[in-house]
């Protein structure tokens, strides 16, 4: 009889404290979500635009080497995989440099923060601030296992559990007690430790980049421009425009709750942690992925529609989102090398500040609607409506560019230089890729594997 | 003795409200069989069909994959006490049979709040073994409630009813006609005066 | 007992034929459908931006004015209302003139095609292409009756009709027979007769304004717009931008077809002829109009979700589209008047060619999503889809304008005109509202009146 299998699935015995970090120990009493967690780590499946296999974002889209140049997203972006590389990933990143005992990595530590269960550990024992202060090396040895159980459960009850301050402190600012969510929402709020736009805020304590979420004025994508707006914050200065630049991180839980399965009550875990019958237990599937390799359980229990059609469902609007995704991005690049021509020009800051408060918002309407990757179907006519926007602002930009280039005595179109693969758009913002690229395969063949010697160590004496 | 002297009308009254009584247990019986409330206390499906209204949520439950395994009451009556069985029957047999009779059904029946419960703590009731599990509940403390505070069909929108709710939206199914309340001898008669 | 009401509730007796135009007739012997159908003559509701109520939309939105100049709809467009005023309406409205003895109706009798059950009728008395010929006034004693039975039933078996040409002509010219419908499409394309984009083709035959649908190449926008660039159509020249213009009507079912609920089978019928029972008959409600003043029969039906969550839904989604449309209006009002400024300040042909193609793809985008006033609930994605595109183009024109400007020695920002008012706009496009109000006046008291006469004496002896 297979309803006996339910009865001696597993034992519980939890040995171990709330910040034990390492999945296999929490596994070994939960089997079924231990070896579906586990698959997280499978790379096979790619759909028209996600998957789980590493995407190299700026050799598919070379545009966004411009978008971002002065930035480190120039360096490297992927689009991202499955939760079981998040620390390899991050350490792979050109963006986090090379750091050795002379050399710092550009990042700070807030990097690790959504990268593993480590993290809830050492904040633990280190404190909020002093976790995120200081270059990104600092943790290396310390931040070692892929996001898992401890990021979402409660040790004792297993029930989910926010193991981020960042989230209960933007609550808080809200005026909100996180701890008042329903079960329901919380199969949602779980991702949202991770999975939304953030910044690191310097002044709240003097030297930290402490890791806030701009919510205070609401969730929407104006509602964190004019937060950001009102305290004169930029992650950085572009390089060929010199616009004060908002780089936006994946909203993906703030563009979800605007669609109509947030609307209707349908969360995260719905669609990306359906359940699954296993030995006459129903259990909640931790391979953590793509839904379209796995719709018959996501999808299809609420949609009795075949599964190639919903899946054509997703490609459309995904399809109508990315075509004027698309357009803005060609405005985008346009703009910045238009006002980076007006600066050739002579252009004074006076004359060029509307503009570039202009490319400013633009761009973070494009990346506001992209980063999350999910946003074009988790919420198509929201996402259709900031991209709409972009459009607008970015062309805005460009006839200011106009008359003032005129007025410079340049009154024809700019040129836009060969950008159509990845290595030109490099060369062309002044990347020395070589260089960086042989400083990180230097960093990984000798630091990393002294971090990791050192946490083997650590880790052992558990 | 005290209590049925409050219970029981002035005297002169008794012959009135004897009356109004009788007019108002005939009425009852007789909307009782002419809507065929009697229906309610049996468990065959069949009988639920007696009011054509219900033929939509037949013909959906016909085509399930319950229909081997949960008939109407199984799902729509609570199954925790013989007794809690028989008054909600009872009483929602005779609220949709009055609404039948006076013709107030809305064209989009939905299901009550009251209803709606009983429906989802039968779902459990059968499904329990696959929903929640002993050992999770002996750590977990809210693994049960936390597995069953949405309604099933949040989820799963297409058992057993399907999705499209109206008294039209199955205008060809083979329901099973109910048997007419008038008797056979009284349609004969019928027929004769007609002629 | 209500048993035997399904049994006896009609006993079909036509004693008419298929070209009986009064609904009266036809509705003796279908007592519910007709009431149903009379209650269209309801103008109480108003929902955010629909309802059977008339809006003034030229005094709601007095930039349409602007857009319109040179083109009868800047004299007067309402929101359109019941189909039991189609009628009453074409009379009323200022665009079909004021013709009497003397002075001709500046439109064709195309224009009664899709007003009246008379319409087939008079095609089956003297050909389609006669029926098209000369100017409105012709038929004005013969288009006497509302949209009603004869429009989309067959008279013996009441099954649903195409009456129409120009949609069986265009369904021919797509290689595709509507004869071979579903009824389930037929439920949808009995609408397709008359919510679509049209024009009047003049080259088909000699003199007369064929009706014919855009479709050869698609149904998309795209496909429309490319169809018309190709054939070097224009329904007017643009009287301040002189650009050679398109006017969207009304392409309710080409952007429905690009929806969810079209996707899943879900037909115009299903919500706005929703089933409704009475007596123990089921019939289909007649009353045509908005869902949200029935949503419990309309919606209810497949979402169990509260009336004033799913009227949000409809509300949330217009808003988001709205937000843009509004953004492209304004646009388009600046490129017109821009373009008349380079026109003023000495531009020439070649110099504005492709600024005014620009500007005629912009307006069509804009109009083909807002003209058919369901579009952005009946596909909102789409819907943003072609306004970002609209406003992309709009944009592109004033690029273009602006450099032009500069060349032609006007390096500055156009003044736009008060056109805060329905009259304010009129007065800059230069229309004598006065006369052509009065002599509207005097037309519906006195030509009109004897239309009806003649109507009610031919009728009397069908
Ligand atoms: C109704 C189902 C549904 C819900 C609810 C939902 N998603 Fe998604 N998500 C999808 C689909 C479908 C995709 C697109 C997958 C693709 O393109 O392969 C996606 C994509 C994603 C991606 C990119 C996946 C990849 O392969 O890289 C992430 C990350 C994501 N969602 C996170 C979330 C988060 C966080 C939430 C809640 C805040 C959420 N999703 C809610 C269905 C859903
Ligand atoms: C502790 C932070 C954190 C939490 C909590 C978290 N995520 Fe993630 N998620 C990430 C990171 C980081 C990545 C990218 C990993 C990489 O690319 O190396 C990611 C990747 C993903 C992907 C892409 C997988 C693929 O195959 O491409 C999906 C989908 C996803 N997360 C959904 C969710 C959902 C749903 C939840 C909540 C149930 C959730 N995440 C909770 C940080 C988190
Ligand atoms: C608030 C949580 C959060 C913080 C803080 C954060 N990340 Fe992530 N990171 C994520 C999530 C979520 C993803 C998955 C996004 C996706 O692709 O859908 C991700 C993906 C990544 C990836 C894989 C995809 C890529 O971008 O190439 C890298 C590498 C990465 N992050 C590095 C960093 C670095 C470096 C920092 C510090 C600047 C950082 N992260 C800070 C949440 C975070
Ligand atoms: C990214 C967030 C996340 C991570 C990481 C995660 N879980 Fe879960 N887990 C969930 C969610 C969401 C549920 C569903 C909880 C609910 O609805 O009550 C869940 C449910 C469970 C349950 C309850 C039984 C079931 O299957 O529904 C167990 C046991 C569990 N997880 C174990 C683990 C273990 C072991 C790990 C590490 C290998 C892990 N989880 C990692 C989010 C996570
Ligand atoms: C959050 C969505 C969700 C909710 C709520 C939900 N289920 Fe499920 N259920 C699922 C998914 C997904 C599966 C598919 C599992 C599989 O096929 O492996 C499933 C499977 C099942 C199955 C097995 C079906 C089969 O074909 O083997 C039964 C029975 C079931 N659920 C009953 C219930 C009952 C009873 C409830 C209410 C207590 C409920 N479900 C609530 C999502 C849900
Ligand atoms: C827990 C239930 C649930 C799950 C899981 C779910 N959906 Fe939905 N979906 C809904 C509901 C509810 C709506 C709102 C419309 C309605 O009431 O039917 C909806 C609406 C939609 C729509 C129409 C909205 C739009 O954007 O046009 C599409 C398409 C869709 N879902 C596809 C999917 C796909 C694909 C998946 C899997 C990745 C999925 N859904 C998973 C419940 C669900
Ligand atoms: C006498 C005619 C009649 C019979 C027999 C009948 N119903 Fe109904 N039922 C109705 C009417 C009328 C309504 C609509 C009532 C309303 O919406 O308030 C209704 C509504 C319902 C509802 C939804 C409303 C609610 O109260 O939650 C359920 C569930 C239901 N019936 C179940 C049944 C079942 C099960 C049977 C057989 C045991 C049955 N009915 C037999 C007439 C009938
Ligand atoms: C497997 C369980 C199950 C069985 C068996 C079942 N029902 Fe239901 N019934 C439901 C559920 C669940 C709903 C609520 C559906 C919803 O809200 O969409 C419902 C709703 C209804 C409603 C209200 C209409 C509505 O959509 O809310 C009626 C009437 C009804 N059922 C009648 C019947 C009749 C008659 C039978 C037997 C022929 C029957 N049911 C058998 C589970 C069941
Ligand atoms: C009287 C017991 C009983 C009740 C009550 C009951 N079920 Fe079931 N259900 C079963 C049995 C037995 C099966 C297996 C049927 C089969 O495999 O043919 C089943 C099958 C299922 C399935 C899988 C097959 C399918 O149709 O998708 C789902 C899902 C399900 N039930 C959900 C529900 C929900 C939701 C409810 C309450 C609305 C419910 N059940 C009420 C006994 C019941
Ligand atoms: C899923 C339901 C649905 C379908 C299918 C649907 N509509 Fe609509 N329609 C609506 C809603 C909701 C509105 C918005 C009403 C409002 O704003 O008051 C609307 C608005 C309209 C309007 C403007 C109404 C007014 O008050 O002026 C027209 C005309 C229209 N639809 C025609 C059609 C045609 C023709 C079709 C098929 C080609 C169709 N609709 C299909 C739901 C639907
Ligand atoms: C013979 C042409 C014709 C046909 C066929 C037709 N319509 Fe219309 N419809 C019109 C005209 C003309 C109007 C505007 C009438 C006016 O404003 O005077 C209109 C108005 C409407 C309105 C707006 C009503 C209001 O209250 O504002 C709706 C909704 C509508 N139609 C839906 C439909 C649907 C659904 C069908 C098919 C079942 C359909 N129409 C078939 C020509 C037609
Ligand atoms: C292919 C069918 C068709 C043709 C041809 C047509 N109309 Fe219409 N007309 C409609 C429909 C459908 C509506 C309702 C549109 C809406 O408001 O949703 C309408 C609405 C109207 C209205 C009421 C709303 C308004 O615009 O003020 C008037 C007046 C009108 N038409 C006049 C005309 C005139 C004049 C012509 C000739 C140039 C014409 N129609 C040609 C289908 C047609
Ligand atoms: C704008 C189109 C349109 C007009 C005008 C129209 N009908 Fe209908 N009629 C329909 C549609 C659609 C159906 C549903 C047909 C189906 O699904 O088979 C229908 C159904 C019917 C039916 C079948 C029974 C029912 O109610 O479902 C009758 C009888 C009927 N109409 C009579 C009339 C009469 C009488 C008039 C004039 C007063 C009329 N119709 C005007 C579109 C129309
Ligand atoms: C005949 C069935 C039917 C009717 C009637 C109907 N819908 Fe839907 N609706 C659907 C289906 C099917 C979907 C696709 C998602 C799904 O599978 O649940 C959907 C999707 C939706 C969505 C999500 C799509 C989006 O644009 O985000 C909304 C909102 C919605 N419907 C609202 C309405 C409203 C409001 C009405 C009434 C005016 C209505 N529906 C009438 C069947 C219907
Ligand atoms: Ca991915
Ligand atoms: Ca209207």
């Amino acid at each position: 009889e297979r309803r006996s299998e339910a009865v001696f699935a597993y034992a519980p015995k939890n040995d171990f404290s709330q910040f034990e970090p390492r999945n296999e120990k929490w596994g070994a009493n939960f089997p079924r979500e231990f070896e579906s967690y586990y698959q997280t780590s499978d790379t096979i499946f790619r759909s028209k635009y996600n998957g789980s296999a590493t995407i190299d974002e700026l050799e598919e889209d070379p545009r966004m080497v411009v978008l971002w140049a002065g930035y480190g997203f120039s360096k490297e972006y992927n689009q991202g995989r499955g939760h079981y590389y998040a620390v390899e990933d991050v350490r792979n990143i050109l963006r986090t440099g090379a750091p050795n005992d002379s050399v710092k990595s550009p990042m700070p530590n807030t990097c690790w923060t959504c990268k593993s269960p480590d993290v809830p550990r050492m904040m633990n024992e280190v404190g909020i601030a002093e976790f995120y202060k200081g270059s990104w090396e600092k943790w290396g040895a310390e931040i070692v296992n892929p996001i898992g159980c401890a990021d979402c459960h409660d040790v004792n009850t297993m029930q989910l559990r926010i193991s981020r301050p960042a989230l209960i402190e933007a609550f808080e600012r809200q005026g909100k007690d996180i701890s008042k969510a329903t079960h329901q929402e919380m199969r949602s709020l779980v991702c949202a430790q991770c999975h939304v736009e953030y910044y690191f805020n310097k002044k709240k304590i003097e030297g930290v980049p402490y890791l806030t979420f701009p919510w205070d004025n609401g969730m929407t994508v104006e509602a964190a421009e004019e937060y950001y707006d009102n305290m004169n914050f930029s992650d950085w200065t572009h390089k060929l425009s010199k616009a004060p630049m908002l780089k936006a991180q994946h909203p993906g839980y703030e563009t979800y709750l605007t669609g109509v399965h947030a609307e209707r009550g349908v969360s995260c875990a719905d669609c990306h942690m359906p359940y699954k019958s296993q030995g006459g237990v129903k259990f909640t599937d931790h391979h953590i992925q793509s839904p379209l390799n796995n719709v018959a359980n996501s999808c299809q229990v609420c949609h009795r529609e075949e599964a190639h059609k919903l899946i054509a469902d997703v490609y459309s609007r995904q399809d109508k989102i990315k075509e004027n995704v698309n357009i803005l991005e060609d405005l985008l690049v346009k703009a910045h090398v238009e006002a980076k021509a007006a600066w050739d020009n002579g252009a004074n800051e006076e004359q060029m500040q509307a503009i570039l408060m202009d490319i400013r918002h633009a761009q973070w309407r494009w990346d506001y609607s992209v980063a999350a990757h999910g946003a074009s179907f988790h919420s198509p006519v929201e996402t259709g409506r900031i991209v709409s926007s972009g459009i607008n602002i970015a062309q805005e930009a460009r006839i200011k560019l106009t008359r003032l280039l005129a007025d410079l005595g340049h009154n024809k179109e700019v040129e836009i230089p060969d950008i159509s693969t990845k290595a030109k758009a490099q060369e062309y913002i002044g990347l020395d890729m070589a260089t960086l690229n042989s400083d990180k395969e230097e960093f990984l063949g000798t630091v990393v594997p002294q971090w990791l010697e050192e946490a083997s160590q650590r880790e052992s004496k558990y | 003795m005290s209590i049925l002297k409050k219970i029981l009308p002035p005297d002169k009254w008794k012959i009135p409200v004897i009356i109004v009584s009788a007019i108002l247990l005939g009425l009852f019986f007789f909307l009782f069989y002419v809507s065929n409330a009697s229906s309610y206390l049996s468990d065959d499906p069949k009988t639920c069909v007696n009011c054509h209204i219900m033929a939509p949520q037949y013909a959906t439950w016909m085509h399930s994959s319950h229909r081997e395994w949960a008939n109407c009451n199984d799902c729509h009556v609570p199954h925790n006490n013989v007794f809690n069985k028989y008054y909600f029957k009872g009483k929602d047999g005779m609220r949709h049979a009055s609404i039948f009779t006076m013709r107030a059904e809305p064209q989009v029946i939905q299901i009550k709040e009251e209803g709606h419960h009983v429906v989802q703590q039968n779902c459990i009731r059968c499904h329990s073994n696959l929903i929640t599990d002993a050992k999770m509940n002996t750590i977990h403390g809210d693994f049960h409630s936390d597995r069953t505070d949405r309604t099933c069909w949040e989820c799963h929108r297409e058992v057993p009813h399907g999705r499209v709710n109206s008294l039209s939206s199955t205008p060809n199914a083979k329901v099973p006609l109910p048997e007419s309340p008038v008797p056979d001898w009284l349609k004969e008669a019928l027929k004769e005066t007609k002629k």
